[in-house]
């Protein structure tokens, strides 16, 4: 294991130290570093909670603030954080205008939002829930709620941010969210290994010429392993996958996030951007929003995702307006 | 013994810590053929901490008052789905078991009936989805069995333990519907579901404490 | 080689391909992807020109637009670009009010942009050069001027760019960017090799619990390789260099950057920038900016550097302007 | 040979060419003991690049255009530190030999003075600090002796070559002040410069043309 570190079970928090001394407009509540909240509350605004495992910054903390989100648990490496840190948050970030949690569907993160759900209640806090499941190669068409979350969830949260941004009730921020959930795909592609810092050896293990098409982001077995592939050819099976299951239409418009999983450098991200434009291209279909880089990691694992959100005007409205997180910015200067 | 006072369930506790600590990096590799790895950990985690706190409460606060706290300390520690699974399982109990003094069979199948419907209800999983439900509900029923024909503690334990141990050989023929393991599929017939394996040490060493 | 592309040969322009579609701020000149410029040139500016080899994404193209940079000339991985194309860079960005080069110190580069600027003088545009040096470990004191150019040059970057956005003139810019240069020290470490896509296998070896203190971004060696530490005496042992070549003073003001070579992930930065804030705090410094992420990478090189720019007032007041470029944005939204 | 005509030129940078493909790897290796492993590659690439255009060029354009078109194609294809030596070398070298139609003992010292000349100005580097300069110092004045007591062109050449052997091996025992090497200090010595051995495979390849 090579990393930087200090005592493996300290991971999350010094992490978390880290990002406090960084980020001045995040604070967090009763006491617990993982009960991560903005330190500006807008008054009357739906509050927008997410929460999970860490080891895939940004995810899930990285987009509190400005445009996004208001709260976040944070929960062990690749753990869910408790029903507990949920519900402290949710308090925290409710302005009376309820709460939306927007999650990745997991079983550890279901069960513990649901517990914080009926925590929220009993104070009276009005609670929506939009579980993310845009992971393709996770389960078939038919099956979607069985689908994992991946890094489709930042168009949730960039979409239903803007919303509650805007002033919209928490019936309108859910639906918005629902509906850039239903109209995200994601398929991802892993190179390597991560390293839990408490287990200290590689998750799973794959060959020095594989890849594994559609492999979850804590290593969770994908459609196929096979030979690595050209870049271009690696896209067009991913990207097959995708088209299979949306009914894009001559001059719709998609928003696409190409995202790295943690060891891939940016250069390879843009050469598979490059063949993820040519197929749209040949589509007819625009990509009016792109988004290229690190978004929803497993610490060092190479490996890559594209996601796709098909927008309709109300979506391409929201996924344009402006953001300002620690790390996700979108803002127009001039 | 006869029945489980509240200072024998310090002391079980502390059984179960140990046993989480040995098996720790063996529940790590089954959960990690089908899974994240994570189980290990996490169940090492959860009961070191329970462990911990219970003795630090004492025997005075009572079985009831001490399964809570080992429960919520649980689900504060290890938040994984077997984590919080397990904490709802004690929290439970301790409901089912209030004003009782010690666990003698009658209060140990309430015990094992509150956990396992707790756990089904918080997890939503069926019997046959190869969960820790497919042990615990065998567990409930043998001890429901045990109570309702009047053995003793340590005998009906051991009925339980035996009912689990099949159950889990059980399980190795099933298909994962639920958490990481659902994404393997056909992978996951032929081993047993890691969940079910910790539901099964759980009672085994109980029923060992108990006839000790 | 575990890398997504097709062949090697065209890693460059592919990746060139990939970043034009997905930023249509950039643009290109002479025919020439690797002669990028902004699309906005804006009338009357001194323009900053960069460059330099490929395989560090930001670096170097990652910071042309407002509030930074007007072009860069693209090389091959860790190739100099040409003279003709800093050159061709350099006619289109001159707006009348001349144009300054800030770029890293390798001879490869110098050569070139020595040959450009004569080119450009030619031509009439003014042009001069500040050449970042920031490398602590590459040359003693008193030898500062065969220092490396690392990551550090991102703050002379953010400095001359936002003073040219003032509206500053030639000399102004550069006498800040000098300034910005000369009181940034940065120091790194390297735990595995990157991997250049027409070599394909690694540039340099390292033992499974090795590090190497000061190595450069090329795979250049450091002070000392010796056995992987825990993130707490690495960052130590890092900024003990730091320290004893600067006079930071009580209450004195600091901006830092904590910046991954590429295969390091981000959780394991925040941990590294928690310690640099320790020790920046046992002195009574104040880390004011703070950027954590990748700024400038090895391709997937796992390792990290700390740099730090000693403020004044109004090196304080530009690196907090704002910017928005495709890598890095700097925005207040409220 | 006596002389090298515009169309020898063109066989010699074909030589070159595939001379560079040869050492590609050992270029590559040569310069990642204290560099950056890049040497080989742009070498190669340089080189097949400039044989390509003035093949295409033809010899009707004469020497001193033929060796502008290589160094300024070189320039364009290849602008590492050593590209850009190499490629000011050719564009000076064109200088120095317009209007001559052959390159004799006499074309050829100007030749190589030019080159050194123009690696010496764009480089600054003092000979000693263990760079190319350091071979093509000796070259440049072992033909200009040639030159002054008329020897002929393979002689000359022959005699550049082995001085130039002889300076490379000098370079063993100097410490790196330039470029990426320089950073390696005391490591350097013992090792032969690698843009050295570049100006040296230059001039031996250039010496077995003319000798053939
Ligand atoms: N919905 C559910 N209901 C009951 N048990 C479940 C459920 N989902 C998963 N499990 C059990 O949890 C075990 C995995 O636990 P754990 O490793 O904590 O999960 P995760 O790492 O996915 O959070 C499985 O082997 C299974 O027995
Ligand atoms: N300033 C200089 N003047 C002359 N030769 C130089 C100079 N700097 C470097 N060199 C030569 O260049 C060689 C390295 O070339 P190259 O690999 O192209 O450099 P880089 O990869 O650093 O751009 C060295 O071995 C040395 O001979
Ligand atoms: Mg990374
Ligand atoms: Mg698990
Ligand atoms: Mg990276
Ligand atoms: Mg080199």
């Amino acid at each position: 294991m090579k990393k930087f570190l200090n005592d493996p079970v300290n991971f999350v928090d010094e992490m978390l130290e880290g990002i406090y001394g960084a980020h001045k407009e995040l604070t967090y509540v009763a006491d617990d570093k993982r009960c991560m909240v903005t330190a500006k509350p807008k008054a009357g605004k739906v509050g927008i909670a997410t929460g999970g495992g860490s080891g895939h910054l940004p995810l899930f903390l990285g987009y509190v603030g400005d445009g996004m989100l208001d709260g976040a648990a944070v929960g062990g490496v690749f753990q869910s954080p408790s029903a507990e840190q949920m519900y402290q948050v949710t308090k925290q970030i409710d302005q009376g205008a309820g709460v939306l949690f927007i999650y990745g569907n997991y079983s550890g993160d279901i069960i513990n939002f649901d517990m914080a759900a009926e925590l929220a209640d009993l104070d009276g806090i009005q609670v929506k829930q939009v579980v993310g499941n845009d992971d393709v190669a996770s389960s078939v068409v038919g099956e979607e709620h069985k689908r994992r979350g991946v890094a489709g969830i930042f168009f949730v949260y960039k979409a239903a941010g803007a919303a509650a941004a805007e002033g919209l009730s928490l019936d309108e921020v859910t639906r918005i969210a629902d509906k850039a959930r239903s109209r995200t795909r994601t398929m991802g592609v892993a190179l390597s290994s991560c390293v839990v810092p408490e287990i200290g050896h590689a998750t799973f293990s794959i060959g020095e010429d594989e890849m594994e098409i559609g492999m979850g982001i804590h290593g969770e077995p994908g459609i196929s392993r096979k030979k690595l592939a050209p870049a271009d050819k690696v896209i067009d099976e991913m990207m097959e996958r995708i088209f299979a299951e949306t009914d894009y239409k001559q001059d719709d418009n998609v928003a696409v996030l190409v995202n790295g999983l943690g060891g891939t450098p940016l250069e390879e991200l843009y050469i598979l951007f490059r063949r993820v434009a040519q197929l749209l291209d040949q589509r007819g279909v625009k990509a009016k929003h792109v988004w290229v880089g690190e978004f929803a990691t497993s610490m060092e694992m190479a490996g890559a995702s594209v996601s796709v959100l098909h927008l309709d005007e109300e979506l391409d409205r929201l996924v344009a307006a402006p953001a300002n997180t620690p790390f996700f910015k979108h803002c127009i200067l001039r | 013994m006869d029945a489980i006072k509240a200072s024998d369930l310090i002391r079980l506790f502390e059984t179960w810590q140990s046993l989480f600590a040995e098996q720790r990096d063996f529940l790590i590799s089954l959960d990690g053929k089908v899974g994240d790895s994570d189980l290990g950990i996490t169940m090492s985690k959860a009961f070191a901490a329970a462990a911990e706190v219970v003795a630090a409460e004492g025997e005075g606060a009572g079985i009831s008052k001490l399964l809570r706290t080992a429960g919520a300390t649980m689900a504060r520690t290890a938040p994984s789905t077997m984590g919080t699974l397990t904490a709802t399982g004690f929290l439970r109990a301790s409901k089912a078991t209030e004003g009782a003094d010690v666990l003698g069979t009658g209060e140990a199948a309430a015990f094992w009936r509150a956990f396992r419907d707790g756990v089904a209800e918080r997890g939503k999983a069926k019997l046959g989805d190869k969960t820790l439900l497919d042990v615990l509900d065998p567990i409930a029923v043998a001890l429901e069995t045990a109570a309702g024909s009047g053995e003793p503690l340590a005998k009906a334990l051991a009925a339980a333990s035996d009912a689990a141990e099949r159950a889990l050989e059980a399980t190795k023929s099933m298909l994962a519907q639920h958490g990481k393991a659902a994404a393997f599929q056909e992978k996951t017939i032929g081993l047993q579901d890691a969940g079910a394996t910790v539901g099964y040490f759980l009672v085994r060493s109980m029923a060992e404490f108990a006839d000790s």
